[in-house]
């Protein structure tokens, strides 16, 4: 879709810093702050006559669903508008705020436009359309028009694609139509998904227009350090807003209100690194780090706080234990490079171990271990079966390891469902699995029960949650402490080159063999919460790919698409397919389908994931940056 | 230069999802139930089945019916006063879907009950959920005796689950049993061979139909277990025919069973293959063709012909426009979901008409009395929440059609 | 134990068509060391290719008629669906880090198998045509006219690809850019080209074991390639990743493997709970271990000496 | 380069008692013959110079000393104990590797080669790693100070935040030495380190290796640059098709009329010629 020779900065040409539409600077701050304005405004009219449109968008004076977001984005607009048109506001938005409230006001027109097209898709016809519809739609583009005419920033370009690109664009969007339509004949269920994809193509150029349109991120000179005590409190406000910003993400009802979300977020995320707060915001951090971690730990854990109710919790519980899974693929693949194709066996066996100590009346083993020598025992287990499949495996050429790991996982589940007492041993349950597992008591404390703190009820899945996350902190710590030791050296050094590791002493398959225990280990770790917030361990959910995760497709996903090697890829990989497969459900059957195009696209754009290691960043893109970068931010 | 990579990928993802759904907005057209009655309450019956991937032809055949019984019940005004309104959710034959769609279902204090889940192994993961919450959650398709009885319903310790869970599928306990009785009695064939897919279906019916059947004083010539999708029996057929068994009994579904009984015949062996409902499926005779002449199935109810309520609701759901088949557990997602509407139905009418303001727990005590004669026949629950309707049919491939061969009431 | 001719023969039919498959895996191996992970979506491709045209042709037309042009069918679909793979989703990662490649694999694998699933009718099994004749006895043996299709064809292919290999122009330049694509490119060989011939071959031998798949069973399904694919694989490992040889001899030796654990595994005492056809997939993959354990190059690899 | 710093040089045995005692190895690759019987002692102290036309032998040679080839015959003592044929199992024992085309980590920071090349001589595992306990952070602490000192003495120190792929090539050859003697040797074995280089970074190296030898390593260097060689080495081998033709000092080999035969081209035989091919190939890795 893109070609990277377009990428490349081009020497930013002075005389070329016109801004894309002429006016006199005056009219475009006025333009910019007024169309923000208006924009907001134009939530609190009524857009539709039908209130069949989720949200009820038929209501004067008081905004919903969608119309929050227009809203939000135009008053950001408008806001963002001031602070470029007021030199004395200069400190707010150190970077470019010109570029932000541009962005700001494509956010605003994207989600406007993006509720008025689907308001007339889906109730037939523009007709549906009220005035107060029309009105919102002029004005978020008065915003952007206006925002068009605002100086441009230094190193930006204006490059209208060449022609070749746009009939480049052209060929594809229309390429994608005609197969589109192949489809829709033959009845293909992906028809409107691949026609739908013809209209992302030009949308997706106009985005590379734009990229070239504002810019590099801007470079800042560090800011002056402020007193502790300002920076945590800073820190609390900003992890309140995300934590609010985050629940009502997962909160939203309908898949319409995510994707307007999804849209306003990350044009808001962009308009924030080109104003340089997003800079500033991570210098506070990276400055604080043990005050970081500590507050985003106790961010995390008022999330069931902020929820709507123990359905949410749940959703926090799942997303958790996907993403505890995935860094421990992380241990694997990311830091010494194996790839594990059936990972989530090992979650299975921590599971299923977890659940025969139970003490649950189906298991075979007649045991009850207190939670924390039935999670010992899960990672044990767990562990012990990483080792037994990787010593024959890891000391063979490493593609094989593939192949190897994908058989384990299929075979996990056949044996699982034959160790039943008809066809092997009596261990598993078979199909039936093991079920009715209590739930949790810790200290006495039954993790099933609910209760109330300061006022709040906290239910079952909250409790879960919390244990999840401590869980999850473990995790964390280990991955990253590992990482940055002897050990985690060495497995990057057997990544890179394992002939060069070995002439350093190092013992490539001892290694390789306690990477591939350690990840079984911690997913293991995870397998034994998930027995119990499932009730049941049975052997259906353990499959390469499935549509819900954690399954072997949807972690290593996770891993690669959220950015190898890191300890916030997976994380931020997990949660975003979470959330994307539970929201998208009008993608109806095809959320598998968008799951391949994705790892495909992935590799071709972006092979280095969301969150990049400094290592892959430049593994992956050596022709781009050539010069040697001095490195300063810690990927790892 | 790379961030910017980054932020171009989410914009075009962005952009593309916007795309997507500003076309696709399919999902919200599924629920349905008019709001004509102003002043009416109304209340929302959950359903949870896979309505994506593989299994969605079965779950898309449950919400359907169960969408069908609500609008006919609205239609009808079943219950004055009161408007009932359908919550589909999607378990994708997972787990911890279910879970999660379970607690969804719970927190939204419009739902008075809930039909499904399709798979045994989602159920276990839903059952406590509801169960803490008194919502009563009815299946139409899990055949696990333990969800009711308990894991040691086979030595005769019935000890009861759940008291929110009921369903209107019959257990294994019955239908293999059944099987048993009409392969030893009625086809007198005294040696059988034993497949199963290794699935819970297929592994807890083979498990009751051997029981029976030795019981009988039949013999069991030899078992195997499948992998379910591989399609090669090649072995499975070879030890069928070196066994001398003279009938094969296959716990498991259709697109198992067709190519078994396929490449059993091809091979040239005689005997006749019997399933349970999950192989009785018309796509079964496609998928086998002339080989599933003589093969036998056993379902749940009196044979569809004898059953009026069984016509009417063919016709009205084709009536429905519904562009999928109701599938093998329609009929009984049918009842499942008239039968939460009879207890809803019997609480408002011990409450002056009205329900009360948090009827979950009436609704559930309810449930025990729901008695009504429904598509699959006389519907209501004993002790354990089990279906009462013991009656069996058993069908034959005729000339490529499934017909009845014997009808009764299983007792024992 | 008299049933071990009929058992020797389903492994033989069995292997026979996890040879043909292996075959695309080795060859792609052989020339860029690319697990080509999407190749058992490209021989479900290539049977529900056939089958499109089978029903294009409606009902009335003899099988034997209908057979060749299926086969081209076929052919040409999994062929497309190979080099459209080639080009668009591997060539340009050629030189990017191993896994992204793979990963790519993985991605295009789902992608075509839901692309197939969401046509109409393919959500659950569908009907393939059956070859008319048969049973045919040969001893004890019962076997039937697929069987010998896929007999027939996986050898015919054998013999096909080795002389393609050794005595045309284009064999011999896949070799060469097998052995060092480098120096082939330097010595005026298109590789690319290679690569590309290297994806046809493959996918055209996937077609006809995915043919002979659905003539087989009389049912094919939009997820046939993953189990098929991941045994064709470990078969293609087994006789020595590269060599078409071993991916042949490899597929039989599973074939047989899982045909004889599945017969016969449950008369080793103590063993008995373990015979099931179920558990075969589980023998097929301790063989693996095993052989890479004890001869990691395969039957017929050869030993690739540790490059310093 | 910086001038001496204050170091701990590596235990070193006594001067002149023999380090690494080679005898009689063979290594054949199916029929053919790489090495053919090759004996060689480096004595502490030494540097000795391996040198040979192309295809000789010379790095399948030090492939065997290393153990990443297992030799068909011959014995490869160090210190008088067999080695073992495992690579990392002959660094831990005392002996360290360049290698001829250079193979850094090289998505890892200067800093973090060096320390790869710490890990024989640290102890720590995963679960103190893990809870980062005193002896943890006092060895991770020595490793840093370590291999910062070493960097110095390179002449890197300066860059040791990036990344070893940015490094110009002159300096990616020194960063390999440093990671090599990180692992304290007491033999290092340099497979051609100044392969690629212009004269004055020759003569850099040349220098660097005196100073390695001050710091009580012995030196066993393989090379074409025949000056750069002859002003090294204590002892010059010459290996020709596999087989060591003299052995001697600068002078002794500079004179030998073989030794100039060999490098100055009688025709070699049909033979060779494949020996060449093969061997190439398989020191072009």
């Amino acid at each position: 879709m893109t070609d990277t020779k377009t990428l490349t900065t081009e020497q930013p040409d002075q005389a070329a810093l016109k801004p894309a539409v002429r006016m006199p600077a005056a009219v475009a701050h006025g333009l910019a702050i007024g169309g923000g304005a208006l924009t907001a405004a134009s939530a609190f009219l009524a857009w539709t006559y039908s209130s069949s449109f989720p949200g009820d968008l038929t209501i004067s004076g008081y905004p919903g669903g969608l119309q929050w977001l227009t809203l939000t984005a135009g008053l950001l607009t408008a806001l963002m508008g001031v602070i470029a048109a007021v030199p004395g506001l200069r400190v707010l938005a150190p970077g470019n705020p010109g570029n932000a409230t541009l962005l700001f006001a494509v956010g605003g027109v994207a989600v406007t436009w993006f509720t008025l097209i689907a308001i007339a898709v889906q109730l037939h016809g523009l007709v549906n359309l009220t005035s107060g519809g029309w009105v919102a739609g002029v004005a978020s583009l008065i915003a952007l028009v206006g925002t068009l005419g605002l100086p441009r920033a230094p190193g930006s370009t204006v490059c209208a694609p060449t022609r070749a690109e746009w009939l480049q664009t052209l060929y594809a969007g229309a390429g994608l139509l005609a197969v589109g339509y192949l489809l829709h004949l033959t009845g293909n269920g992906a028809a409107g998904l691949v026609m739908a994809g013809a209209g992302v193509v030009p949308i997706a150029r106009l985005c590379i227009v734009l990229k070239h349109y504002t810019g590099p991120t801007p470079t800042l000179r560090a800011a002056k350090r402020l007193p502790v005590a300002v920076d945590v409190v800073l820190m609390i406000l900003m992890l309140a807003l995300a934590l609010e910003i985050f629940a009502y993400g997962v909160d939203t009802p309908y898949g319409q209100l995510f994707v307007g979300f999804l849209a306003v977020l990350c044009f808001s995320l962009w308009a924030l690194s080109q104003s340089g707060l997003l800079r500033r915001a991570t210098e506070i951090f990276e400055r604080n780090r043990a005050w970081a971690a500590v507050l985003g730990f106790l961010t995390a854990a008022a999330f069931v706080f902020v929820q709507q109710s123990d359905a949410d919790a749940a959703l926090g519980v799942n997303v958790l234990i996907f993403a505890a899974t995935a860094l421990g693929l992380n241990v694997v693949v990311g830091l010494a490079g194996l790839l594990d194709l059936g990972y989530v066996a090992f979650l299975g066996v921590g599971a299923y171990a977890a659940a025969l100590v139970s003490g649950a009346v189906t298991s075979s083993v007649h045991a009850t271990f207190p939670f924390w020598a039935a999670a010992l025992t899960g990672a044990a287990v767990s562990g012990i079966f990483g080792v037994l499949l990787g010593a024959p495996t890891l000391r063979v050429r490493g593609d094989y390891l593939a192949i190897v790991t994908l058989g384990f996982g299929e075979i996990f589940r056949i044996v699982v469902s034959n160790l039943d007492g008809v066809s092997g041993p009596n261990v598993t349950g078979g199909p039936n699995g093991i079920v009715n597992i209590p739930d949790l008591s810790i200290l006495g404390f039954n993790l099933g029960n609910p209760h109330t703190i300061l006022g709040a009820t906290i239910g079952r899945f909250a409790n879960y949650f919390w244990l999840m996350l401590i869980i999850m902190a473990i995790i964390m710590l280990v991955f990253s402490r590992a990482a940055d030791s002897r050990i985690g050296r060495a497995w990057v050094a057997i990544r890179e080159d394992e002939t060069a590791a070995t002439a350093m002493g190092i013992n490539g398959f001892r290694f390789k063999l306690l990477a591939f225990a350690l990840g079984a280990a911690l997913a293991g770790l995870a397998g034994t919460v998930m027995a119990h917030v499932n009730f049941s361990v049975v052997p259906d959910p353990f499959v390469f790919a499935g549509p819900v995760p954690p399954n072997s497709a949807f972690l290593l996903a996770a891993v690669v698409i959220g950015g190898m090697g890191t300890v916030s890829g997976p994380i931020v990989g997990a949660t975003l397919f979470y959330l994307l497969q539970q929201k998208l459900t009008f993608l109806q059957s095809n959320e598998l389908l968008i799951f391949g195009v994705a790892l495909i696209l992935f590799m071709r754009l972006r092979p280095e994931g969301i969150i990049a290691s400094r290592r892959r960043q430049l593994e992956f893109h050596e022709a781009e940056d050539a010069p040697a970068a001095q490195l300063s931010t810690a990927g790892a | 230069m790379r961030n910017r990579s980054l932020l171009m990928l989410t914009a075009i993802a962005a952009a593309g999802t916007l795309t997507l759904s500003a076309c696709g907005s399919r999902a919200a057209s599924g629920a349905s139930g008019s709001s004509s009655a102003s002043s009416a309450t109304t209340v929302t019956i959950g359903v949870d089945a896979p309505l994506t991937g593989p299994l969605s032809a079965l779950g898309l055949g449950i919400r359907n019916s169960v969408d069908l019984a609500i609008k006919t019940a609205n239609k009808t005004n079943e219950v004055p006063g009161i408007t009932f309104k359908i919550e589909a959710t999607d378990d994708k034959a997972s787990p911890q879907q279910g879970q999660q769609n379970a607690t969804t279902l719970v927190a939204d204090s419009n739902v008075v009950g809930v039909v499904g889940p399709l798979n045994s192994g989602v159920a276990v993961s839903m059952q406590k959920i509801f169960d803490e919450a008194n919502l009563v959650e009815v299946s139409p398709a899990n055949t696990n005796p333990s969800l009711t009885q308990g894991p040691s319903w086979g030595t005769g310790t019935k000890v009861r689950q759940f008291k929110s869970y009921f369903r209107t599928a019959t257990t294994d306990a019955i239908q293999g049993p059944f099987a048993a009785q009409f392969v030893y009695t009625t086809l007198a064939k005294k040696k059988v061979f034993l497949v199963d897919n290794k699935l819970t279906y297929g592994v807890g019916l083979v498990a009751t139909f051997k029981d029976e059947f030795t019981k009988l004083g039949g013999t069991v010539a030899g078992q195997d277990h499948v992998t379910s999708g591989a399609s090669d029996y090649s072995s499975t057929v070879t030890a069928i025919k070196a066994s001398g068994a003279d009938v094969v009994y296959f716990g498991g579904e259709y697109p198992d069973g067709a190519p078994l009984a396929k490449q059993l015949k091809a091979a040239g062996y005689n005997g006749p293959v019997v399933g349970g409902d999950g192989m009785k499926d018309d796509t079964f005779i496609k998928l086998a063709g002339t080989a599933s002449e003589g093969d036998y199935a056993t379902s749940v109810g009196a044979p569809v012909e004898s059953l009026d309520s069984a016509k009417t609701y063919i016709a009205n759901y084709k009536a429905g426009g519904y562009t999928d088949p109701y599938a093998a557990y329609g009929g009984y997602s049918y009842d499942s979901a008239w039968s939460i509407i009879e207890a809803v139905k019997a609480v408002a009418a011990a409450n002056n008409g009205k329900l009360p303001a948090n009827p979950r727990q009436a609704i559930e005590t309810a449930m025990a009395q729901v008695s009504f004669s429904g598509v699959t026949g006389q519907v209501s629950f004993d002790q354990y929440g089990d279906a009462t309707n013991k009656q069996l049919t058993v069908y034959g491939v005729k000339s490529g059609q499934w017909a009845t061969i014997k009808t009764g009431t299983f007792s024992g | 134990m008299h049933e071990l001719p009929q058992n020797l023969a389903n492994g033989l039919f069995l292997g026979a068509m996890y040879g043909l498959i292996a075959v695309g895996y080795t060859m792609v191996y052989g020339i860029i060391q690319l697990i080509n992970f999407a190749h058992g979506e490209i021989f479900m491709t290539g049977a529900f290719g056939a089958l499109a045209v089978y029903s294009k042709l409606g009902a009335n037309v003899s099988i034997w008629l209908a057979l060749p042009l299926m086969i081209v069918g076929g052919v040409a679909t999994a062929t497309l669906v190979a080099v459209l793979a080639e080009r668009f989703a591997y060539r340009p990662l050629r030189n990017a880090p191993r896994l992204a490649p793979l990963i790519t694999a993985i991605g295009l694998s789902i992608f075509l198998q839901q692309l197939v699933w969401g046509f109409p009718g393919n959500k659950s099994a569908r009907v393939f045509p059956q070859l008319p004749g048969g049973p045919f006895h040969l001893g004890s043996v019962v076997f039937q006219s697929a069987d010998i299709f896929v007999v027939v064809a996986a050898v015919l292919s054998t013999l096909f690809l080795a002389y393609f290999v050794r005595s045309t122009r284009t064999g011999r330049a896949m070799q060469a850019t097998a052995q060092d694509p480098d120096t082939a490119k330097l010595m005026g060989i298109d590789t690319d080209k290679v690569i590309v011939i290297a994806f046809a071959i493959g996918a055209v031998f996937a077609a006809i074991a995915g043919i002979s798949s659905g003539l087989r069973y009389g049912q094919i399904e939009y997820n046939m390639g993953f189990l098929n694919g991941l045994f064709a694989f470990t078969a293609a490992v087994l006789g020595g990743i590269g060599n078409i040889y071993g991916a042949m001899l490899g597929g039989l030796v599973l074939g047989l493997a899982q045909t004889l654990s599945a017969a016969y595994i449950q008369y080793i005492p103590g063993m008995s709970q373990f015979g099931s056809q179920d558990w075969s997939g589980v023998w097929a993959f301790v063989i693996l271990i095993l052989v890479l354990m004890f001869r990691p190059q395969g039957l017929l690899g050869e030993r690739v000496a540790d490059r310093a | 380069m910086t001038t001496e710093t204050t170091t701990t040089p590596a235990a070193a045995p006594a001067a002149g008692t023999p380090l690494l005692e080679a005898r009689d190895v063979v290594m054949r690759f199916g029929g053919l013959t790489a090495v053919g019987g090759v004996d060689l002692t480096v004595n502490t102290g030494e540097i000795i110079g391996l040198i040979g036309p192309n295809g000789a032998g010379k790095t399948t040679f030090f492939n065997c000393l290393t153990g990443l080839y297992v030799p068909t015959e011959g014995q490869v003592r160090y210190q008088g104990q067999l080695l073992p044929p495992t690579p990392h199992k002959v660094t831990q024992a005392g002996m360290a590797r360049t290698f001829q085309n250079i193979r850094l980590f090289h998505n890892m920071t200067v800093l973090e080669n060096v320390l790869v090349g710490r890990h024989t001589r640290t102890k720590e595992g995963i679960v103190s790693a893990i809870l980062r306990g005193p002896g943890y952070r006092r060895e991770e602490a020595e490793s840093r100070a370590k291999a910062l000192e070493l960097l110095e003495f390179v002449g890197l120190a300066d860059k040791r935040d990036m990344l070893a792929r940015n490094l110009p090539y002159g300096e990616q050859r020194k960063l390999e030495i440093a990671r090599a003697m990180a692992s304290e040797p007491g033999l290092l074995l340099l497979d051609e380190p100044t392969a690629g280089m212009n004269p004055q970074e020759t003569r850099a190296t040349e220098e660097l290796v005196f100073a390695i030898r001050d710091r009580g390593m012995a030196v066993l260097v393989i090379e074409h640059d025949m000056r750069f060689i002859f002003n090294l080495c204590d002892r010059v081998a010459v290996l020709v098709q596999g087989k060591k033709l003299v052995e001697g000092d600068a002078q002794t080999v500079q004179s030998d009329e073989r030794v100039i035969a060999a490098y100055l081209g009688t025709p070699m035989d049909g033979a060779e010629a494949g020996t060449e091919s093969t061997t190439s190939t398989e020191e072009n890795q």
